[in-house]
């Protein structure tokens, strides 16, 4: 059976300091096939940006360990691949969007240098063509080319984060991961920023992580979507599915909790508790403290994931047996 | 900062651990020394000139360390100089701390005149070559302790000022520092209860730092005679004086040499430890 | 840029007046009397008198100040008592000598500390990491003094490798050099270190790694460009000091610097040197400052000339 | 890595050739020489040269340099005795007012101008006009000297006004300088390196505090026998290192090796080693006001009797002779049988006797003294085993002069020496013109003192002089001597024909190879 592009497997990351140890990935499961764009939705915390991390196996050196499962690109293992093999794949077939635009870039090297070291590296141009090839990638992210020597302060938010994505763009990788792109900037340049990626993944048919807290996101640019809690996925599925009949308590919170024009109501439903601590977790479902309908083995066993359709997962024993 | 992540860090600080053993041996043989010292330190015996290091052939009552060029024994010059050197040094990093820490709070805190005042005046003294600065004044002023501890903290007092003065201006404008002045509490408590409170471990960071280099100071201004003067032995002046002698009689000053590298050294890595232990950003 | 300059020029012209203002006083306050020196033990109260009248000693305090001052506009520095010559000369024939044995001292901390420093800071915590921390403190703990006796006696006088003394040819500029250099690199060392340290932990780093870049690109180019901020200041800072502070090395190795130059000027109560001699190194002092602000500036575009 | 590192060193660069635009040529001197290539000798000067103005404050430096280049009128051979040099003899007038010199005739200065009377009288005028400018007019007395006139071409009259018994060691310091020359270039002649003389040696370049270097003259008028090409002169104040650079072959002669450092020489039978007694004197200054402990004079003499002079000399010094008086041998006014005992018990019985009880006493040492602190540091414990309480402070010559001028002090140390053997100086400006200093006035020394000056017949001087010195030996007063210094001298096996004069100083214008 043809390997998908990305297949998580039962990933459980941890994070030791001298403080405590932080569970980030509880036993991840994910798959993310060619030409799809899947979107990752939690709270912050939720360990999304790790997941994101782990599949370019850009973990934290000394903190992070990978306590168990794996990450498979086209059927290899991440984690077992050799530092050159890894350096051909991050940048050219994954590349990634950073949240915070103010500093994801570096301060000292212009603008151009960091979109062309990609370009140096991985199509080996010389310095002047890839600072011209360059010059077309920020025309393409709506950034004029004669910005290229100009340095990431003299850029605001928003231009900073068309520059990472020209950049990330620059191998038309296969699949390009974005970590929240648009959170730190407001809503009009958000507008803007999803404008763009949804041109440049008509046009360049690259497969698309897109990891936000922000609903709206996922419906206008995926077509499958995962929902992460306390480092699990607990519902997976098509947008069009999961939106219309979330199945899990805590889906059901999140699409509760965005106010909609279409309904009058005056308050807007919310999930009781706060997030889960990822230095104690619950026992069981990680969700059962917060969840209304939570019974005793929810207390107990964390739920497998099970079918509801083709196009719906959930791990809840309560809608076990579907709708 | 609690309790247990605080001894957490220490018990991981190598440097600090090593550090503060080397500090504390050397404290308290620096001022126990008179008890088990059989020479007096300071009174010449002609006939013994150069005896070379007899170790502990002879016990205690031998000269361990060899006698240096009037025949006063080493090992009791070394002690007797450890505590001058130490409580100078001490004292001077004190008062200049003190001195740069009032005026550092002063110029941060006010601004604008004072603080452009008293940073000029810093520039000012860091425009002079501290060893320049020092010679200078030990001509005006003569040499004697009370002259040199003046030397050393006016040409060391900037280090603290700048370092006070930029804190400071972090904490300024902090919603802390605002809320109190709210409720009208007085200039010099908001100073000194409010923002030095929350500023002191840079100030115990370098403080630690200085120690060791207010000692090197007295070194090379003990080479230009104008460092603790004679009798009273410091080890910047043996080393000075013994420093024509290193080739037929090495002992004379190598030994304070590395009674004076390994002080200061332990102080390094005192601060040093310090540091990792104190350090906000160590995650 | 330009209007910065001429901003940080009138700073510093205030600062160099207020230094040669305080060297003024201080040395007049010293004892002993420059006319005295000149003069051989015979001398008689007349001939003293005399001599403080050429000197222009016998004016009050405050004119001769002025003179000095309006001398300086002039570019006439006054005429040292000691050497009778014009100050400037004397300087300028001595100054060579420290600026090539600041630059040696630092170029050898440099090509020291920073590889060590950086290599320290990738592999933090590692037996080199703390190997180069030992080494870094260990500079820092030897007396200037020693450092250098012992360099004389184990290279020159064992090993009869390097000649002890004397200014000329390279080979007399090794040991004095190490002997500035070996503290200044402990001190880079440490900085360049914990410059490496925090840039790794930055976000622009790992999406540097994510763009594939190799980690050895990553440590010697974009990570190393940040680290070095901090060092550039502070190097600056150091070598301003040793400008005029390499008074201890210059004695060791007879070195004819501005340093020893100035020790021999406060001795003779020689007050025009010793005012000009303060003044040039202040003056070097301020332009390495500016120097460095200005690079710092080209490296890192953020700092505005503020 | 490139791009930042490259600021870093244009950072260091463009302030290295900043400062470096004036003086390119400083990497000529030959690292290390040996003899047998090339006859050139490279000696160690521990004082520093400020000026070549033959004007200029007399120091160790400044005399050997001019007695390479320059000829005196009179010359000394540094030990007292007086020869004819570019004058061929002299002779004063009854009333001991006019000396008159007739000179060598065909000497050329190195530039080829003629040695005439004109030079003689433009030497002394040149100071006579500006003597705050020539601090050699006053070291020299020459004030006593009214005029100097030029009879002829080769005649020349100095009228002083009153005798002068030392006119002749005070011409043995004034070198002789080319007039014309002089009178065209100005100060120019001694700061541009012209610096022509008549002397054996000619200058050929000078960088201050490295070192100043002569070519041999081969057309000197009393016939250069010498087989140096060059002979360098380097400046060095750090004895280790003279030492090291001995060893290391860069220095082939220096006078003033420290006894404790012969040791390192051991294993190098190419450095050959000496001794030279010289007439340098350690002295205590004492202040005998009645503020001060030392107005007693038992308090004096018990202070000098409890010190051991030949523990000082053999335990620290390695040389140098106990003095009994403040004269040295060979100077004129030494008495060798003056006696200065060493009796702890007696000077311990003397202070008791005293009205002394104790307190402290502080003893102002020069920095500039050869082991000065442990010299004196070994005294201290000497006289306070006896009872004094005395501790020393090492201090610079100006602080010594200033306190000396006040007066403000207990005890100064300092080393004193006499030009050419004659006290004439020392004895007028310490002991007698200081007395409201020191508070020290014996009638009869004075009068020897002042008989001596009058005298020209050198013997009877001896005898006034002696008598002088022999008082202040048993009144201990105003000064006490110590020791005289004995210089350890280390030269390169060939090098012959180094002088060295009582007072300490060496003079290389006779210096040559025997290979």
């Amino acid at each position: 059976m043809e390997h998908a592009l990305i297949e998580i497997k039962d990933l459980k990351v941890e994070f030791k300091t001298e403080r405590a140890t932080a569970y980030a990935l509880n036993g991840v499961n994910l798959e993310i096939k060619k030409g799809e764009s899947l979107g990752l939705v939690g709270e912050a915390g939720a360990g999304k940006t790790t997941t994101a991390l782990s599949i370019l196996n850009l973990l934290a050196k000394p903190a992070a360990h990978i306590m168990g499962g794996d990450v498979l690109y086209k059927g290899t293992s991440v984690f077992s691949m050799s530092e050159k093999k890894l350096r051909d794949i991050r940048g050219k077939e994954i590349s990634m969007i950073f949240q915070n635009p103010l500093t994801s870039l570096n301060p000292v090297f212009t603008v151009g240098e960091q979109i062309a070291m990609v370009l140096r590296t991985h199509k080996n141009l010389g310095k002047k063509e890839a600072f011209q090839e360059a010059g077309k990638l920020l025309e393409t992210v709506g950034i004029a080319s004669y910005r290229l020597s100009d340095y990431p302060h003299q850029f605001s938010g928003g231009m900073r984060q068309r520059v990472g994505i020209a950049a990330s763009l620059a191998c038309n990788p296969e699949l390009l991961i974005a970590d929240e792109p648009t959170t730190a900037l407001d809503v009009t340049i958000q507008a803007q920023i999803l404008e763009l990626m949804k041109d440049l993944q008509d046009k360049y048919s690259t497969s698309l992580l897109m990891i936000t807290h922000n609903l709206g996101i996922i419906s206008e640019l995926c077509q499958k979507v995962a929902v992460m809690y306390a480092g699990r996925i607990i519902e997976y599925g098509t947008v069009k599915e999961v939106f219309k009949y979330p199945a899990h308590p805590y889906t059901k919170g999140l699409l509760g909790a965005i106010p909609r024009l279409d309904v009058d109501s005056d308050h807007l439903e919310v999930i009781p508790g706060n997030i889960a601590n990822v230095h104690h977790l619950p026992s069981g479902c990680k969700f059962h403290p917060r969840c209304a309908f939570c019974k005793k083995e929810c207390e107990q066993e964390e739920p497998a994931m099970n079918r509801i359709n083709d196009n719906h997962y959930v791990a809840c024993y309560i809608n076990e047996g579907g709708l | 900062m609690d309790k247990k992540l605080l001894f957490g860090r220490i018990k991981r600080s190598k440097f600090f651990i090593v550090g503060g053993i080397g500090v504390f041996f050397i404290i308290i043989l620096a001022f126990t020394s008179p008890l088990f010292v059989s020479f007096d330190g300071t009174t010449s015996s002609l006939m013994e000139r150069f005896t070379p290091p007899e170790g502990f052939s002879k016990g205690l009552a031998g000269h361990i360390l060899g006698t240096d060029q009037l025949g006063r024994d080493i090992l009791t010059r070394i002690l007797l100089g450890a505590r001058i050197s130490l409580s100078i040094a001490i004292i001077c990093v004190a008062l200049s701390a003190f001195i740069g820490t009032v005026l550092g709070l002063i110029a941060g805190y006010f601004g604008g005149a004072v603080d452009k005042i008293i940073m000029r005046t810093c520039d000012v003294f860091l425009s002079i070559p501290s060893l320049i600065l020092a010679i200078a004044i030990m001509a005006v002023l003569g040499t004697s302790i009370i002259n040199l501890i003046t030397v050393m903290v006016i040409s060391r007092w900037v280090q603290y000022a700048r370092l006070m003065r930029n804190q400071v201006m972090v904490i300024r404008n902090k919603e802390f520092v605002l809320a109190s002045k709210a409720f009208g509490a007085s200039h010099w408590h908001i100073m000194f209860k409010q923002i030095f409170v929350n500023i002191t471990t840079p100030l115990i960071i370098l403080l630690s730092q200085q120690i060791g280099q207010m000692i090197l100071m007295e070194s090379s201004l003990s080479f230009l005679n104008m460092g603790i003067q004679p009798p009273l032995p410091s080890w910047g002046s043996m080393i000075a004086n013994g420093r024509s002698y290193i080739a037929s009689y090495p002992w004379v000053v190598v030994a304070p040499g590395i009674a004076l590298m390994l002080t200061v050294l332990s102080f390094n890595f005192l601060g040093d430890g310090l540091r990792d232990i104190l350090d906000p950003k160590q995650k | 840029m330009g209007k910065y300059i001429l901003r940080r020029l009138g700073a510093t012209i205030v600062v160099l007046f207020f230094a040669t203002l305080i060297t003024f006083i201080l040395i007049r306050l010293a004892p002993g009397n420059p006319a005295l020196m000149m003069l051989a033990d015979s001398a008689t109260p007349e001939e003293i008198a005399a001599m403080e009248a050429y000197l222009g000693l016998d004016k009050p305090v405050i004119v001769q100040y002025l003179i000095y001052i309006a001398g300086i506009f002039k570019g006439d520095f006054g005429t040292s008592i000691m050497y009778q010559r014009p100050c400037i000369d004397i300087i300028l024939s001595r100054l060579p000598a420290t600026a090539l044995l600041t630059f040696a001292g630092c170029t050898v901390g440099l090509l020291v500390a920073i590889p060590l420093g950086v290599l320290a800071g990738v592999k933090q915590g590692s037996m080199v990491d703390l190997s180069a921390m030992t080494f870094a403190l260990l500079g820092q703990s030897m007396a200037t003094v020693w450092l250098a006796v012992l360099l004389v006696l184990i290279f020159s006088v064992h090993l009869g490798w390097l000649p002890a003394l004397g200014y000329g040819t390279f080979k007399h500029l090794i040991l004095p050099a190490i002997t500035i250099g070996f503290p200044l690199a402990s001190q880079t060392t440490r900085l360049a270190r914990s410059g490496m340290v925090d840039v790794l932990k930055e976000d622009y780093i790992t999406s540097t790694y994510a763009k594939g870049i190799s980690r050895r690109q990553v440590y010697t180019k974009y990570a190393f460009k940040n680290a070095m901020l901090p060092v550039i200041t502070i190097v600056g800072l150091q070598i301003a000091g040793y400008l005029g502070g390499a008074v201890v090395t210059e004695q060791v190795f007879s070195w004819p610097g501005l340093g020893a130059l100035m020790v021999s000027a406060i001795g003779n109560r020689d007050y025009p040197l010793v005012q000009s001699t303060l003044l040039v190194v202040a003056v070097m002092v301020s332009l390495v400052n500016l120097i460095v602000d200005i690079i710092n500036c080209l490296v890192d575009r953020r700092m505005t000339l503020n | 890595m490139k791009k930042t590192f490259t600021f870093i060193a244009l950072l260091m660069f463009c302030m290295a050739l900043f400062a470096g635009g004036s003086n390119e040529q400083s990497s000529d001197i030959p690292a290390s020489v040996s003899l047998s290539d090339k006859s050139e000798v490279t000696v160690a000067v521990t004082q520093n040269l400020v000026s070549l103005d033959v004007g200029t404050t007399p120091s160790g430096a400044s005399l050997a340099v001019f007695d390479m280049i320059y000829d005196y009128l009179v010359d000394s051979d540094h030990n007292g005795n007086l020869m004819p040099q570019l004058a061929t003899s002299w002779e004063v007038s009854e009333d001991n007012l006019t000396w008159t010199f007739h000179l060598r005739e065909g000497v050329k200065f190195h530039n080829g101008e003629d040695f005439t009377s004109d030079d003689v009288v433009f030497t002394f005028e040149r100071m006579q006009e500006n003597p705050s400018k020539y601090p050699l007019y006053s070291a020299n007395n020459f004030s006593l000297i009214v005029s100097v006139d030029a009879i002829d071409d080769y005649t020349v009259t100095f009228t002083t006004s009153e005798p002068f018994g030392a006119l002749l060691t005070s011409l043995s310091g004034m070198a002789i300088i080319p007039a014309d020359t002089v009178r065209e270039l100005g100060d120019a002649f001694f700061t541009e390196g012209y610096c022509y003389g008549t002397g054996p040696w000619k200058f050929e370049e000078w960088i201050d505090g490295q070192y100043i270097s002569f070519t041999r003259n081969d057309e000197y008028w009393a016939g250069q026998t010498s087989n140096v090409d060059r002979l360098v002169m380097r400046f060095i104040t750090e004895s280790s290192s003279i030492v090291a650079g001995l060893i290391s072959g860069t220095i082939d002669a220096t006078g003033r090796v420290p006894s404790d450092m012969l040791s390192q020489f051991d294993g190098h039978p190419e450095i050959i080693l000496d001794t030279v007694d010289t007439s340098q004197i350690l002295i205590i200054g004492l202040q005998c006001g009645d503020y001060s402990p030392f107005h007693d004079e038992n308090v004096r003499k018990a202070f000098s009797y409890a010190i051991d002079r030949q523990l000082l000399c053999d335990a620290i010094m390695g040389g140098g002779k106990a003095s009994n008086s403040i004269m040295s041998e060979g100077t004129l006014g030494y008495d060798a049988n003056v006696k200065m005992p060493y009796d702890p018990e007696l000077a311990k019985q003397l202070l008791s006797e005293s009205d002394y009880n104790g307190e402290p006493i502080t003893l102002y040492v020069n920095t500039a003294v050869v082991q000065g602190e442990e010299i004196m540091l070994a005294v201290c414990d000497m006289v306070n085993s006896v009872g004094f309480n005395c501790n020393i402070q090492m201090v610079e010559q100006a602080y010594i002069n200033e306190v000396r001028v006040s007066g403000d002090y207990d005890a100064y140390v300092v080393t004193a020496s006499f030009t050419g053997g004659d006290p004439y100086g020392y004895l007028n400006q310490r002991v007698l013109s200081d007395s409201h200093h020191h508070n020290y006035a014996d009638p009869e020394i004075n009068d020897y003192i002042t008989l001596s000056n009058r005298e020209t017949d050198q013997t009877q001087r001896n005898e006034y002089l002696k008598s002088a010195v022999g008082l202040m030996s048993e009144h201990c007063a105003p000064q006490i001597a110590l020791f005289c210094y004995e210089y350890n001298t280390a030269i390169r096996d060939g090098v012959e024909g180094i002088e060295y004069s009582p007072e300490g100083l060496y003079y290389f214008d006779d210096v040559y190879i025997d290979k």
